[in-house]
């Protein structure tokens, strides 16, 4: 297996545990060489030469803790995972040489299993990345069309406008375009004054808020049903409301934009509040 | 083509130089000459290169596919009956801008019109790409070039826009009487009132994406 | 490659449609569905497409050129065993590191998976651009997020994944039966659980795009 993992990463610094070990040299102290603890227990676990499932942990782990300990003692710098890893297998070593009815509760033979589990996994991966890096890799082993001419699909709108379309432009336009003439209108309106002077007495009357427009003279008004004359007397209101609410004898609230408008007289003893600008 | 020398007709499994020759010549990024492909291949005999040629030139002439020579040099390429696959059009119904409709509503009126003159009637700049979507639609040509100063291009309607309209003639586009009792010529203040009286908040038609439309410059307000 | 039905083995004259699909694979750029093939020659119907597609396959077979099936898309690509020859002029594509070898390993065998699960696989941390060379290679795509408490992002491979290590299918990946069956791809829990309980029988719960595989027999024997 190891010549299949040096395969997938040939040409890098690491060589893999290649040399036969012997029970002395087999460690050379390069942690750069392993991707984490579970790496180098994995190469430990190679070099026993047995089945993954059969290996006897405790030979492992005290290869682990023996090669950590060396690492020590020429005081490389060890990362963090790696001491975590010795001090776990410290620990699952003296669980699993205690007695059996003294084993502590995380049973030590599932912590082994599960230690066996993991390396199995870590390995078959490794073995895997291996072949699916030795198969005809397109660019490496097997090639595509070097020239390929290329497919294309030509996208054409296929422009669309009718009869009615192409007249309102025109219309749009020579609206747009025509000489403006204003032409002010002789028509009924409400002037400010008068709107000033009926909204201030209606407000002298009223105890609570009330809508702007209420305000309004009524509709069954023979001259006040002329549409025009309605918003004139709409605006001057509001324009009313407003300088009322400008010469502090009245107050203005909207719940919402284009909610209804709302005015009340205000009192000197009421604080300001809800003012419209 | 070269290769059509001795037909083939049922080409067996190809020799291993015959192989390779096909591999490279599919894999190359440039058609190559025969000592190209001698060279590459480890110093096959020229010759020997020449037969395999022949050999899967003959085989490809009746696929989809064919090996070609140019210039002493080889490639394949797909067969020249079925280039129109190589590139397929691909048509998407979209509606003409407003601008562009515009465009086109002046062309209609005024005809033949300078892009300046369209400027000035629409009252707004139009961008370059406007026309072009005409001329690309197909309702609109180029129809010269007027004889001022500058002597700009000059713009008129196609056949096909009348096509597409279903007008007889230019003729046949109604007149600035019709589209007014049509209403299309009512100004947009009046249509805001009689909406807004009603109902006392009606919002005003929205159209609002086309550039201020302020002043008209107006020469020629038709 | 699926395409190997039929061996036919004198290669008569392919018919219209297999000429048109041979075309259009030939000149495109990208390996393409049947149903990319189908409209791109005017809506053919798809069982003769995929019927053309088998023939050309056949027929390719003992050729230079292959035509071969990747994640259900086609192309053409030179013969594998020609790979000798044509290597000199092509660079190498870059060199994984080792860590980004197993993280594509365990990414292919497991997908979708988080990183906290390739990690928990190698028992280190993955460094930030790990994941992105892969990401960067095209071989692997975010698949989206996992329902559970911090929702991780999770990674799927790539239909150019399948291209590139020539993989008809994911169902193809070298070994792929042996490890499900021996329950290697079983999360470490599930294994665990099985082995404590006595059965051994390691849970089939691992992939599941492809059929239930059979029954573990057992941690021993596999």
């Amino acid at each position: 297996m190891s010549e299949a993992a040096a395969e997938g990463t040939a040409g890098e610094a690491w060589q893999g545990p290649a040399s036969a070990p012997t029970p002395d040299t087999a460690l050379y102290l390069e942690l750069d060489g392993w991707e984490g603890p579970l790496d180098l227990l994995l190469d430990l676990a190679r070099r026993q030469k047995v089945d993954l499932r059969r290996i006897p942990i405790l030979d492992l782990v005290d290869q682990y803790l023996a090669y950590i300990a060396r690492a020590e003692a020429l005081r490389l710098e060890l990362a963090a995972d790696y001491l975590v890893m010795a001090a776990w297998l410290a620990y699952l070593k003296s669980a699993l040489l205690l007695p059996r009815e003294e084993q502590p509760d995380p049973d030590p033979e599932e912590l082994a299993m599960r230690l066996q589990l993991r390396l199995a996994r870590l390995s078959a991966m490794r073995e895997a990345a291996a072949r699916l890096l030795a198969r005809d890799r397109l660019g490496r082993d097997v090639f595509r069309h070097g020239a390929p001419e290329g497919l294309r699909v030509d996208k054409k709108h296929r422009w669309q406008c009718d009869m009615y379309a192409l007249l309102s432009a025109y219309g749009r336009v020579k609206l747009r375009t025509q000489p403006v003439v204003h032409m002010v209108r002789d028509r009924m309106v409400m002037t400010l004054d008068s709107a000033l002077a009926r909204v201030s007495a209606m407000l002298g009357l009223a105890l609570d808020w009330m809508e702007l427009r209420e305000f309004l003279p009524p509709e069954s008004g023979d001259a006040w049903q002329d549409p025009r004359l309605r918003r004139s007397a709409l605006a001057s209101s509001f324009v009313a409301a407003l300088e009322l609410a400008r010469m502090g004898k009245a107050e203005l609230a909207q719940e919402s934009t284009f909610g209804p408008l709302r005015l009340r007289r205000l009192d000197a003893a009421r604080p300001e509040r809800d003012q419209v600008a | 083509m070269s290769g059509e020398a001795e037909p083939a007709p049922f080409a067996g499994v190809p020799d291993d130089l015959a192989r390779a020759v096909e591999a490279a010549l599919f894999a190359a990024t440039e058609p190559m000459t025969v000592e190209a492909i001698s060279a590459h291949l480890g110093a096959a005999p020229p010759p020997a290169i020449r037969a395999a040629l022949a050999e899967l030139a003959a085989h490809y002439t009746p696929r989809g596919v064919h090996l070609v020579e140019r210039g002493q040099r080889w490639l394949f390429q797909t067969a020249p009956d079925l280039a129109h696959l190589l590139r397929r059009d691909h048509e998407e119904p979209r509606r003409l801008s407003r601008a562009a409709t515009e465009c086109l509503a002046i062309l209609a009126y005024h005809e033949p019109v300078s892009r300046a003159e369209i400027e000035a009637i629409r009252g707004v700049q139009t961008a370059k790409g406007t026309l072009d979507i005409l001329l690309e639609a197909g309702w609109v040509r180029i129809a010269g070039r007027r004889e001022v100063p500058g002597r700009p291009v000059i713009y008129a309607t196609t056949p096909e826009f009348l096509v597409h309209f279903g007008l007889p003639s230019r003729r046949d586009l109604p007149g600035l009487d019709e589209l007014k009792a049509a209403g299309l010529l009512d100004p947009v203040d009046d249509a805001l009132e009689a909406a807004m009286s009603g109902s006392g908040a009606g919002s005003g038609e929205g159209d609002d994406d086309t550039a201020p439309d302020t002043l008209a410059p107006d020469e020629e307000s038709a």
